[in-house]
C-alpha cells in the first residue's frame, strides 16, 4: 500500500514537474524575439495581414491568459498549430515520436543487452585485461559526441563498406506506412511483410549503434562499479563463506542489488540519452521528433518547440516514474517502506 | 512503373494551394493542382484549365474559357464554380500568394457567366495581372465546402488532402521527411511517351546524405541546392549528368540603405568594389555574370549597355576615403546570411576577410532563414549587408522591382534595401499602369541603371540552376516563375521501364 | 560448563603458524604472523583481542575468503585433518557452509536485501546438497530450513521464510543468520563477533542460544569477541591475540583465574567491574603500524616489563594446566628462579 | 536533599516525532521518543542515563544542549528557563557535549588547532588568546602541543575523542553531555578516556550527563543513574542502590545479562528470569506499562496502567505495579 | 576498519598535508588511465594556450580565406588539411580548444558557484528552502540539457556567448543536486552539531565546516563537467546553434566538414578526433580523481 501511495506521489510530483516544464518552457517561447504570425504568414505578407493573424492567434492577449489557454489546450491534448507544417503539433508529434521512440528503444535494449554484461565482466575480472577492455570501450563510448560516432559510422559502414542505408528509416523503394503502433519493426511484423521489417532494421542499426554508444558506455560503468561495491558487502562475503558457487553469487545475489544504483542512474542519464537523439536523428535523416525540433528550433516554430519539449519532458519523466516502478520490483525496501532508501 | 526520387532541402510547409509562400511549397502544388493557365521557360503565359482567354481592351476585364474535359483527382468535373470559389477562398484565408491581389481583385470581382467560362473584373489597371494567374490554383469547390469545420474555408481539410485537378495525386506524406505523388491518368492534359509514374520527394538537406543516397541508386534527382562537390560527386557517378540552365533568379548583396554605414552611398559603391565577384561565381557558386538588378533572361526588358561589375580593393579603398565614415577606425559591419548553407558562409567569409583589408570591422551573423525574414521587417533590425536571392514569382519584371525596390514593398526579405526612392517608385508604378509593352520595356531600362547608379545592391551573380540527375531523365527546362519547373508532366523516362 | 580436552581424536581445527600479510600504500603489512591455534570436537574456543588485533583477518582466512591480492597466506590451516591451503579450489568450496560454517556479525548487512530470507537460505542447502551429493525435493528442503529456523526460536517461520530481512528486527535477523550457519549441520562454526551490533540485552538472548545449540548438536565452535565477559561465558579455551600474534592460550578457567601475559593482565585491568571499584587503567599507546611492527615480541613498546629480551620473538611457554603464555617473563629459567 | 538549585532541571519533558503515511505523507501518529521525563542534575555530580536502543538517550542529550527543541516540559538551567536561555552564548557556552562517535565528531578537513579555536571564536576570545588557549587545551587532556596541526585521520579514536573533549571545554562550560563517548573504543582506550574524564570533572568541578548502556561503566562511573526505556524512565537513585537493590525488573534484567569477567561479579546479578524479545518501536508503545510485553513479572494491571513513578528508598525511584504508589517507604 | 595500524609512523619531518598529498599522488601515479588524462588534460591546456605560437598558421583562426587552396588532404604543410575556404584545420583546430576552454571556464565558472550556493542551502536548512530549491531543480533535470540549451539558444538567436549562457543555465541543477545530497548526508554529521553546540554561526557550518568537505565531490564533479561541457557545446555547434563562423569551434568544424565526406574527412573526423580528445582526457582525469578522492558523483 505505501509502494502504491509511493507511485502514486510519484506520479503527481511528476504531473507537478510537467506543469513547471510548461511554463519555462512558454517564457523561453514568448521571449524569443520573432513573430510567430509573420513567420505563418510567409515572407512578403504585409504588415495589416500580420496583425489580423496576430489577433486571430490571440497573440496580442495578456501572457498569463496565453499560458492558460496553452494549458487548456495541452489539458485536451491540443498543442497548438505548427507554423511550419500548417497543422496542429499533435497531430505531426504522432508521426514524429513512435519514429524517436523506436530509436530509443532500440538504443535501449543495445544498451543494456551489451552494457550489463560488460559492466559484469569488468567487475568480475578486476584489474585484469577484460576489464581493461571493457572500461576503454565503455569510456570511449562516454566520450565520444555521438554525432561524431554516427559520422564516423556513416563513413565507414556506409559509405566504404557500402554495408547498411545511412539515412531514413526504410528504404525508398519499400512503401511501408507503419500506422499500427507507429513503429516500423513492429507494424511490419503485425502485418506480416519480413522485408519491411529486415529493411527497417537495417535503417535502425547504425542511428541506434550511434545513441547506443553512450549508454551502453554509462551502463557498463555503473554495473561495473556498482558490481564492485556489492562485492564488498557482507552478504556477497557470506555467500562464499557458505559455498555459493561464484557464478550463483555473481549473476545473483550481487547483480540484482546492483541493478538499484544502476537504474537509479539510469533515469537521469535518459535526460542526456534524449538530448543525443537531437544530435543523431539529424546525422540519419531520421524522421523522428528531434529532427522535427530542431527544425522547429531553427524556424523559431514555437508551437512545436514547446510540443517537442513537453513530450520530451513527459517521455523523462514517464521513463523515471517507471524506473521508480521497476526499483520497487529489484528492490523490496521500497516496496514495504514505500520509500527509496 | 517508373519512380523519380528527388531530394527538396526544405520540409514542406503545407500544400494548401491559397497557403503556399515558399519554393518547396511550390514544387508539390504545381504538380497536385492546375491554375487557368501557366508558364513556360521563356516566361510566356500558356493555357491550362483554360484553353484560351482574353482581355478586355483597357485590360480590367479578363474572360477565361475552361476545358471541357478536366476533372479532379476524384473524378468530378472542373466548373467555373469552382474557379470562382478557389478565388474567393484564397483571398479570404489572405494568406499565401494573395497579397498579389491586394487592390486588384476582390471578392466578388471574379464571376461564372457558364459552367466554362470565368470573367475576372479587376479593380485597376495591373499590367502584370496575366503572369500572376498562374499562381491561382483551382480546388474541387465541392469537396471542400463538404469539409468546412467553423468556416475555416476547410484548411484542415486541405492540409493533409489534395483536392486538385493537377497531373500528379498526394499518395503519402510523411511530414519532414518524404511526400509520395502518384500519376492521374485522367489529367486534363494527357500523357506522352514514357510518363513518370511515382513522385518522391525527400526532405534532406545534408549533402553528405544526398551523396549517399545517389551512391546507392536510391536518388534520380538532387535539388538545385546542392553544394559543388556534391554535384562534382555525382557527375562522377555514370547514371548521373549535371543539367545546368541561366535562372531568372538573381543573387544579391542587399545593403540597407537606412542604417550606418551602409546609407553612405560610398560605403555601398566600396563593398560592392570589395566584392570578388570572379572567385564567387567560379569556385563558390557558379553562376553568370549580373550587371544590374535585372537578370538577362527577361530580354526585352533588359539593359544591356550595363557593366559586368569587378573586383577592386583599390577602388574599394577610394570609395571608402570618399565616405562620411572615413578615418574613424574601422567601420562596424553586420552581414548576414543563412544559417547552414555552406557557399553562403563561404561568401560571408571571403566578404570579411576583403572588406576588413579595405578598412570594416565585419560580423557575421548567419540566421535561418525564418529569422531573416523576421529581422528584415523593421529598418533597425535589417543588417547592413544580406545575402538574398530573388526570383521573380510571376513572369513579369515587375515581380523583380516591385518587390524589391518599391516603398510599398518595404519591410519583407525581398526588400532588405529599404531603398524608399520615389523616383523608383514612380517609375514602377508607371509601368505597371502601361499595357504598351515598348513603353514598359524603355521604364524599365531606365529604371536599371537608376537603381545601379543607387548601388542599393552587390550584384553577385545570376544563378544557374543545377541539377544532377539520372541520364534517363529528359524534360527538364527552367521556368522563370516560383518552382515551376518541377511540373513533372512535362517529363519522361527515356529508358523504358 | 563442559570441559573438553584437547585431545578427543584431534582437533576438528588446526592452525600452524598462519602468516598474513596485504600489500598496502605503505609498503606490506604483516598482520598475521605465526598464528597457532587448535579447536577440537565438541570444544568452545574463543579468539579474544583488541580492535584491529587480526581475529577477523584469521577468521577470514580459515574460511577462504580473504581477497587474495592484496593478502598473501602462508602456513597451514587443517580441517579435519586435510590441509586447507592447499586442497583444490572446488573441494575447499565444498567444505564451506557444510562442514565448517560460520555466523556473521552483523545482522543488519550479511543479508542480502532483494532477496527472500526463504530464497537465500534455500540456496544455501541447494547448493551443498548438490556438492555432496545428496538429492532433496524442494519441499525437503524447505522443511529442513522451518526446521531450522523453528530451532534458533524466530516465532512463525514460515512467515520469516517469505520475509525480506528489511521486515525483521535485528535480532531476527541474527537468529537467521545463526540458523543458516546451521542448516547443513556444519561440525565446526566461526562465530565472529555475533550481535555486537545489538542490544545488551538482546545479545545476551543470542549468545545463550548460540552456546545452547552448540552443545545440543555436539559443534565446535570457535567464537571471536572483545568482550572478555562473552568469553567467560561462552568458552572452554581461550586464544588472546595481540597484533596478529596469539600471545597466550589456555582454558577459560585458568586464565580467568590468573592472567598470566602482561598483556592480557593489563587487559582484564581495563575492563569495568559489575561489583565496582573503579580499579582500573587503560593500556599506554596504541597497537603497532603493521608494515614496521616492533621486533620480537608485539607487545613489549607498551609494557611495562619490557626488557632486551623482548627484542626476540618469544615461543610459546607451558605454565602448565593447559595454559601457556608467549612472553620472556615465563620463560622456564625465569620461572624457576 | 540539598537546598542548593539543582544545576539542570528537567521537567516532564516529552518529544514527539511524527510519522507521516500514506498518499499526502499525513501524520498518522508520533514516535514518543521522550515521554514525560523529569529528572534534576546536581552540580559536581556524574548523572548516568542508561537503557537500550532506540529509548531516547541521544534525544534527551541533544535536547538538553539545544540542538533540538522539546514538545513539551521545561528544562531549567540553573534555575533560568533555558527557553529564554535557549540560542543564547550565554547558555550554549555552559552546556557542552561530547558525542558518541569519535570517527565523525571532528571535520577530517580541518587540523585540530581550527577544531579547536572555532568555540573560542565565537565565544568571544581575543584573536591573539586563541592560540595559547589551544595549547592549553590540548594539554588538559593530555596531548602534545604537536598535534594542533594534524588532522583527524592522523588520530586515534582515542586521541579524536580527547581533542572532542577538549573542543567541548574549550568555553569553560559547567555540564558536559556525554552521549556513548567510550562506545566506540576498545575498552583499553575506553579505560584511558574515562579516566581523563574522572580527572577533569576533579579539577574543574564539572557535572556530567553520562549516557551509556554499558552497565559496568556506569556502575563505576556514576553517581546516580536513571534508567529509560522506550522513552520513559523507569528507574532513577544513587548508583550504588539501583545497582545493589534493582526494583524494576527491566533494571534487573539489563543487569543481569551484563557479561562479567569474574565469579564475584557473577555473584552481584541479580537471579531474575531474562528479558525476553526485543525493545518495541517507540511508535507502536504498549498500552500500560511499556515494558509489559517483555516483563517476566508482568501481571494484569501492567497491560491496562501505566505504573507512577513512586519512591522505593532514599532518592530511589521505579516505575512498576510491584511497587503501588503507597508502598512508599 | 580502524586507521590506527595507518597512523603517525611517518619521518616526523614530513608534514602530514605532505604526506597525505604525497600518498594520493603514489595512488594517482599507479592508476594509468588517470595520468593519460592529466597528459591529455595538460596537452590541451597547452595548445591552447600557446595557440599562437603552436599553430602553423595562426590566420586561419580568423578572417582568412585562401580559396585556392581548399580541400587540401592532409600534408606535411598542412598536418590536418584544409576546408572549404582554404584554412589550415590543423590551427584551427588548436585554437578550437581556446573556444572549448573558454566554453568550460565559462559555464563551470557561473553554474558551479551558484548550484554549490543552492545545493549547500537545500541540504543543511531543510523545510520549505529544501522544497522550492530542489523541486526548481528537478524541473531542470527533466529538461534534456541539450534540448534545452537548443530551445534557449534559439530565443536568444545562436552565438556563442547564447550558447554558453543557455549552458550554464542548465548546468546548476546538477550541482545543486549532488552538493545537495552531499550536504543532506552532512549536516547530522557529529562535527557539524559540534560546531552548533560550540556556537558557530550557521555561514562558518555552512562555508567551513560542509563546504570544505564537499570540495573532493565537486572537483571531481568539475573535471567529469568539463567533458560533458565540451561534449554538449560540441553538439550545440554542431546543430549551428553555437560560435558562428569564422570563430575555430571544434563543433562546427565538424559539422560544415560533414559536407564533405567522405572524400574530405579530414574536416570534419579530425576535429572530431580533438574534441574527442579533449573530452577523454577530462574524463580520465575526473575518473582518477575520483578513485584517489574515493567519492560518489552521480
Ligand atoms: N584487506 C585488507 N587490506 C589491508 N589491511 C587489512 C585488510 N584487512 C584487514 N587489514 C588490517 O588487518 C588488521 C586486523 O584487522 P581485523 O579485521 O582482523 O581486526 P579485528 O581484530 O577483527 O578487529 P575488530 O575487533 O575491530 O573487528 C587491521 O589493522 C586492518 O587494517
Ligand atoms: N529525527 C527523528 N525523527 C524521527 N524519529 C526519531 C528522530 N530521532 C530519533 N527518533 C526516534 O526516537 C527514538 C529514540 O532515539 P534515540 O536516538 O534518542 O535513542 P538512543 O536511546 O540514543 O539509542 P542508541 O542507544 O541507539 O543511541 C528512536 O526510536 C528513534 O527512531
Ligand atoms: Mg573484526
Ligand atoms: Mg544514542
Amino acid at each position: 500500500m505505501e509502494y502504491f501511495f509511493f507511485i502514486v506521489r510519484r506520479l503527481m510530483w511528476s504531473l507537478l514537474v510537467l506543469v513547471g516544464l510548461s511554463i519555462v518552457i512558454f517564457m523561453i517561447a514568448r521571449v524569443v524575439p520573432g513573430d510567430p504570425a509573420r513567420i505563418a504568414l510567409g515572407p512578403l505578407a504585409t504588415t495589416e495581414q500580420v496583425a489580423n493573424l496576430r489577433h486571430k492567434m490571440g497573440l496580442d492577449r495578456p501572457l498569463y491568459v496565453q499560458y492558460a489557454v496553452y494549458i487548456g489546450g495541452l489539458v485536451r491534448g491540443d498543442f497548438g498549430q505548427s507554423l511550419l507544417t500548417q497543422r496542429s503539433v499533435a497531430l505531426d508529434l504522432r508521426t514524429a515520436f513512435p519514429a524517436t521512440l523506436e530509436l530509443v528503444l532500440a538504443t535501449i535494449v543495445i544498451a543494456t543487452l551489451l552494457g550489463i554484461p560488460t559492466g559484469v565482466l569488468a567487475a568480475r575480472f578486476k584489474d585484469t585485461w577484460v576489464d581493461n577492455i571493457g572500461r576503454v570501450v565503455s569510456l570511449l563510448g562516454v566520450v565520444t559526441p555521438s554525432f561524431f560516432i554516427a559520422l564516423l559510422l556513416q563513413l565507414l559502414v556506409g559509405y566504404y563498406l557500402h554495408f547498411l542505408p545511412v539515412n531514413g528509416r526504410l528504404d525508398p523503394s519499400v512503401s511501408f506506412t507503419p500506422d499500427i503502433t507507429g513503429l516500423v519493426l513492429v507494424d511490419a511484423l503485425i502485418r506480416g511483410q519480413p522485408g519491411v521489417w529486415f529493411d527497417g532494421l537495417r535503417h535502425l542499426l547504425l542511428p541506434a549503434i550511434s545513441l547506443a554508444a553512450a549508454s551502453l558506455g554509462q551502463i557498463a560503468r555503473i554495473t561495473r562499479s556498482s558490481m564492485i561495491d556489492v562485492s564488498r558487502k557482507d552478504y556477497v562475503e557470506a555467500a562464499r563463506a557458505f559455498g555459493i558457487p561464484d557464478l550463483v553469487t555473481t549473476f545473483k545475489y550481487m547483480l540484482k542489488p546492483s541493478f538499484i544504483p544502476t537504474l537509479t542512474i539510469l533515469g537521469l542519464e535518459f535526460a542526456s540519452l534524449l538530448g543525443n537523439a537531437f544530435l543523431v536523428e539529424m546525422v540519419f535523416g531520421w524522421p523522428g521528433m528531434a529532427a522535427y525540433g530542431v527544425r522547429a528550433i531553427l524556424h523559431k516554430d514555437f508551437n512545436a518547440i514547446m510540443g517537442v519539449v513537453m513530450i520530451t519532458g513527459a517521455f523523462f519523466v514517464f521513463v523515471n516514474l517507471l524506473i521508480d516502478v521497476l526499483l520497487g520490483t529489484v528492490d523490496p525496501r521500497i516496496r514495504i517502506r514505500g520509500a527509496r532508501s | 512503373a517508373t519512380t523519380v526520387t528527388l531530394n527538396v532541402v526544405q520540409i514542406f510547409g503545407t500544400i494548401d494551394p491559397a497557403k503556399v509562400t515558399d519554393y518547396t511549397g511550390y514544387m508539390a502544388a504545381v504538380n497536385l493542382y492546375d491554375g487557368l493557365v501557366t508558364v513556360d521557360k521563356d516566361g510566356a503565359i500558356q493555357p491550362l484549365l483554360a484553353s484560351s482567354w482574353e482581355a478586355s481592351p483597357d485590360a480590367t476585364t479578363y474572360t477565361f474559357h475552361l476545358r471541357p474535359n478536366a476533372t479532379f483527382h476524384n473524378g468530378a468535373p472542373v466548373t467555373a464554380d469552382d474557379v470562382v470559389y478557389s478565388v474567393k477562398r484564397l483571398l479570404a484565408i489572405d494568406q499565401g500568394p494573395s497579397y498579389l491581389f491586394k487592390g486588384v481583385l476582390g471578392p466578388d470581382s471574379v464571376t461564372a457567366s457558364d459552367a466554362h467560362t470565368v470573367v475576372f473584373h479587376l479593380q485597376k489597371v495591373f499590367s502584370p495581372f496575366l503572369a500572376t494567374v498562374p499562381l491561382i490554383f483551382v480546388v474541387d469547390s465541392k469537396t471542400v465546402q463538404a469539409n468546412v469545420k467553423d468556416g475555416d474555408w476547410g484548411q484542415a481539410y486541405v492540409a493533409d488532402h489534395d483536392v486538385g485537378s493537377g497531373p500528379y495525386m498526394l499518395e503519402s506524406w510523411t511530414r519532414g521527411s518524404e511526400m509520395r505523388l502518384k500519376r492521374f491518368d485522367n489529367y486534363a492534359l494527357g500523357w506522352g511517351k514514357d510518363p513518370i509514374d511515382n513522385l518522391r520527394f525527400v526532405v534532406t538537406n545534408d549533402e553528405a546524405t544526398v551523396r549517399s543516397l545517389a551512391a546507392s541508386g536510391e536518388l534520380t534527382m538532387t535539388s538545385e541546392f546542392q553544394a559543388n562537390e556534391t554535384y562534382t560527386a555525382l557527375a562522377k557517378m555514370s547514371r548521373f549528368r549535371v543539367v545546368e540552365q541561366p535562372t531568372g533568379t538573381a543573387f544579391y548583396l542587399k545593403m540597407n540603405t537606412q542604417v550606418a554605414p551602409t546609407d553612405d552611398l560610398h560605403v555601398r559603391k566600396a563593398i560592392a568594389c570589395a566584392t570578388d565577384y570572379a572567385t564567387i561565381r567560379t569556385t563558390i557558386y557558379p553562376g553568370d555574370a549580373l550587371a544590374g538588378p535585372l537578370p538577362a533572361v527577361f530580354k526585352s526588358d533588359y539593359l544591356d549597355t550595363l557593366k559586368e561589375p569587378s573586383f577592386d580593393l583599390n577602388c574599394a579603398k577610394d570609395e571608402l576615403a570618399k565616405s562620411a565614415y572615413a578615418g574613424k577606425g574601422p567601420i562596424p559591419l553586420t552581414f548576414t546570411y543563412v544559417a547552414g548553407a555552406s557557399f553562403e558562409e563561404e561568401i560571408g567569409l571571403l566578404m570579411k576577410s576583403n572588406l576588413e583589408k579595405v578598412g570594416f570591422k565585419v560580423s557575421l551573423d548567419p540566421e535561418p532563414w525564418n529569422r531573416i525574414t523576421e529581422i528584415a521587417s523593421k529598418v533597425s533590425t535589417t543588417p547592413n549587408v544580406t545575402e538574398v536571392f530573388f526570383g521573380a514569382t510571376y513572369a513579369s519584371p515587375d515581380s523583380m522591382f516591385f518587390t524589391q525596390y518599391d516603398s510599398a514593398a518595404s519591410g519583407t526579405w525581398s526588400s532588405m534595401e529599404w531603398l524608399n526612392n520615389p523616383d523608383v517608385d514612380k517609375m514602377i508604378a508607371d509601368a505597371r499602369a502601361t499595357t504598351d509593352p515598348a513603353q514598359q520595356a524603355a521604364i524599365y531600362k531606365k529604371l536599371q541603371q537608376t537603381i545601379v547608379d543607387l548601388q542599393p545592391d552587390a550584384f553577385l551573380l545570376v544563378q544557374k540552376v543545377r541539377h544532377a540527375m539520372d541520364k534517363c531523365l529528359t524534360g527538364y527546362n527552367y521556368v522563370p516563375v516560383q518552382s515551376f519547373d518541377y511540373n513533372f508532366h512535362n517529363y519522361s523516362w527515356t529508358c523504358g521501364n | 560448563m563442559t570441559v573438553s580436552g584437547p585431545n578427543k581424536g584431534g582437533p576438528v581445527l588446526r592452525v600452524d603458524d598462519l602468516r598474513v600479510a596485504f600489500s598496502t600504500f605503505d609498503g606490506v603489512a604483516d598482520v598475521l604472523s605465526g598464528v597457532d591455534l587448535e579447536v577440537h570436537p565438541g570444544q568452545r574456543v574463543g579468539l579474544v583481542g583488541e580492535s584491529g588485533c587480526g581475529k577477523s583477518v584469521t577468521m577470514r582466512a580459515i574460511m577462504g575468503i580473504l581477497a587474495s591480492p592484496p593478502a598473501r597466506v602462508r602456513g597451514r590451516i587443517t580441517f579435519a585433518g586435510e590441509e586447507l591451503l592447499t586442497m583444490g579450489r572446488a573441494q575447499r568450496q565444498a567444505l564451506k557452509g557444510t562442514a565448517m560454517s560460520m555466523v556473521f556479525q552483523d545482522p543488519m548487512t550479511a543479508l542480502n536485501p532483494v532477496f527472500r530470507i526463504g530464497e537465500q537460505l534455500t540456496d544455501v542447502v541447494r547448493w551443498a546438497d548438490r556438492r555432496r551429493g545428496l538429492r532433496r525435493t524442494a519441499s525437503e528442503r524447505r522443511a529442513r530450513i522451518l526446521e531450522v529456523l523453528g530451532q534458533v526460536r524466530l516465532p512463525d517461520p514460515e512467515r520469516i521464510f517469505d520475509a525480506y530481512p528489511v521486515q525483521l528486527s535485528g535480532g531476527m535477523r541474527q537468529r537467521v543468520l545463526i540458523a543458516m550457519a546451521l542448516l547443513n549441520r556444519p561440525r565446526f562454526l566461526i562465530a565472529d563477533e555475533p550481535g555486537t551490533a545489538l542490544d545488551v540485552t538482546t545479545q545476551d538472548e543470542i549468545l545463550r542460544l548460540l552456546n545452547e545449540l552448540v552443545r545440543d548438536e555436539g559443534l565446535a565452535l570457535l567464537m571471536i569477541t572483545h568482550n572478555l565477559g562473552v568469553v567467560r561465558e561462552m568458552t572452554d579455551y581461550v586464544y588472546v591475540m595481540y597484533a596478529g600474534n596469539v600471545v597466550e592460550h589456555g582454558t577459560t578457567d585458568a586464565i580467568f583465574a590468573a592472567p598470566a601475559h602482561p598483556y592480557t593482565r593489563a587487559l582484564f585491568a581495563c575492563v569495568p567491574k559489575l561489583s565496582g571499584g573503579r580499579a582500573y587503567a587503560g593500556i599506554e599507546g596504541t597497537l603497532p603500524d603493521y608494515t614496521r611492527p616492533p621486533e620480537g615480541c608485539r607487545f613489549h613498546p607498551r609494557c611495562p616489563h619490557a626488557e632486551a629480551r623482548c627484542f626476540e620473538r618469544p615461543p610459546s611457554f607451558d605454565l602448565g594446566e593447559q595454559h601457556h603464555s608467549a612472553c620472556w617473563l615465563h620463560a622456564p629459567t625465569e620461572a624457576k628462579s | 536533599m540539598s537546598t542548593e538549585v539543582p544545576l539542570l532541571q528537567v521537567e516532564d519533558l516529552t518529544k514527539l516525532f511524527p510519522i507521516r503515511r500514506g498518499l499526502f505523507q499525513r501524520v498518522i501518529g508520533h514516535v514518543r521518543a521522550i515521554d514525560g521525563v523529569g529528572f534534576d542534575i546536581r552540580r559536581g555530580e556524574i548523572f548516568g542515563l542508561a537503557g537500550e536502543s532506540g529509548s531516547g538517550k541521544s534525544t534527551l542529550a541533544r535536547i538538553v544542549v539545544g540542538l533540538d527543541g522539546a514538545s513539551s516540559g521545561r528544562i531549567r538551567f540553573v534555575g533560568e528557563d533555558v527557553h529564554t536561555l535557549r540560542g543564547t552564548r550565554g547558555f550554549r557556552r555552559r552546556v557542552q557535549m561530547v558525542f558518541q562517535n569519535p570517527g565523525s565528531s571532528l571535520n577530517p578537513r580541518r587540523s585540530i588547532e581550527q577544531t579547536l579555536s572555532v568555540p573560542l571564536r565565537f565565544h568571544g576570545i581575543a584573536p591573539s588568546a586563541i592560540a595559547p588557549r589551544v595549547r592549553e587545551l590540548l594539554e588538559m587532556v593530555e596531548l602534545p602541543a604537536s598535534f594542533r596541526a594534524k588532522y583527524p585521520f592522523e588520530l586515534s579514536g582515542g586521541q579524536k575523542q580527547r581533542v572532542a573533549i577538549a573542543r567541548a571545554l574549550a568555553v569553560e562550560p559547567e555540564l558536559l553531555v556525554l552521549d556513548e563517548p567510550t562506545s566506540a573504543l576498545d575498552v583499553s582506550v575506553q579505560a584511558k578516556v574515562i579516566e581523563l574524564l574522572m580527572r577533569i570533572r576533579n579539577e574543574l568541578d564539572l557535572s556530567y550527563l553520562f549516557i551509556s548502556h554499558d552497565l559496568s561503566l556506569m556502575r563505576n562511573f556514576t553517581t546516580r543513574i536513571a534508567v529509560m526505556y522506550l522513552g520513559k524512565l523507569c528507574e532513577m537513585g544513587f548508583t550504588g542502590d539501583v545497582f545493589d537493590h534493582p526494583a524494576h525488573p527491566y533494571t534487573q534484567g539489563l543487569i543481569s545479562s551484563v557479561p562479567v569477567v569474574s565469579e564475584e561479579e557473577a555473584a552481584l546479578k541479580p537471579a531474575v528470569e531474562r528479558i525476553r524479545g526485543e525493545i518495541p518501536s517507540p511508535a507502536n508503545v504498549p498500552p500500560g506499562c511499556s515494558f509489559h510485553t517483555r516483563c517476566p513479572a508482568a501481571f494484569r494491571p501492567c497491560r491496562i496502567d501505566d505504573p507512577a513513578f513512586v519512591q522505593v528508598g532514599f532518592e530511589h525511584r521505579t516505575r512498576c505495579h510491584l511497587f503501588p504508589r503507597d508502598s512508599t517507604a | 576498519m580502524s586507521d590506527l595500524a595507518l597512523s603517525p609512523s611517518a619521518t616526523p619531518d614530513e608534514s602530514s598535508r605532505h604526506r597525505a598529498w604525497r600518498r594520493g599522488w603514489y595512488r594517482f601515479r599507479r592508476n594509468p588511465a588517470a595520468v593519460a588524462g592529466l597528459v591529455l588534460v595538460v596537452l590541451v591546456v597547452v595548445a591552447a594556450l600557446g595557440a599562437p605560437w603552436l599553430a602553423p598558421s595562426p590566420e586561419s583562426a580568423g578572417t582568412f580565406v585562401n580559396f585556392g587552396e581548399r580541400h587540401q588532404p592532409p600534408s606535411l604543410h598542412h598536418l590536418f588539411g584544409t576546408d572549404n575556404v582554404g584554412r589550415d584545420v590543423f590551427s584551427r583546430v588548436l585554437y578550437g580548444y581556446r573556444v572549448s576552454l573558454l566554453l568550460v571556464v565559462f559555464v563551470l565558472g557561473l553554474s558551479v558557484p551558484f548550484g554549490v550556493l543552492l545545493g549547500l542551502l537545500a541540504g543543511y536548512y531543510g523545510g520549505w528552502i529544501e522544497t522550492v530549491i530542489m523541486r526548481i531543480t528537478d524541473i531542470f533535470l527533466a529538461i534534456p540539457a541539450l534540448v534545452m540549451a537548443l530551445a534557449i539558444t534559439a530565443a536568444l538567436s545562436p552565438s556563442l556567448m547564447n550558447g554558453m549562457i543557455a549552458i550554464s543555465l542548465l548546468w546548476w541543477n546538477w550541482h545543486t543536486r549532488l552538493i545537495y545530497t552531499t550536504v543532506h548526508a552532512l549536516r547530522h554529521e557529529e562535527y557539524v552539531e559540534a560546531a552548533k553546540i560550540a556556537g558557530a554561526s550557521d555561514a562558518h557550518i555552512l562555508f567551513r565546516e560542509i563546504l570544505p568537505n564537499c570540495i573532493s565531490v565537486i572537483s571531481v564533479k568539475v573535471t567529469l563537467d568539463a567533458g560533458f561541457v565540451i561534449l554538449i557545446g560540441a553538439g550545440l555547434s554542431f546543430l549551428g546553434l553555437g560560435a558562428q563562423p569564422p570563430t575555430p569551434d571544434l563543433g562546427t568544424m565538424v559539422a560544415s566538414g560533414a559536407n564533405y565526406l567522405p572524400e574530405d574527412w579530414w574536416e570534419s573526423v579530425l576535429p572530431g578526433l580533438a574534441i574527442l580528445f579533449a573530452i577523454l582526457g577530462f574524463n580520465l582525469l575526473g575518473d582518477g580523481l575520483r578513485d584517489l578522492l574515493d567519492v560518489e558523483v552521480s
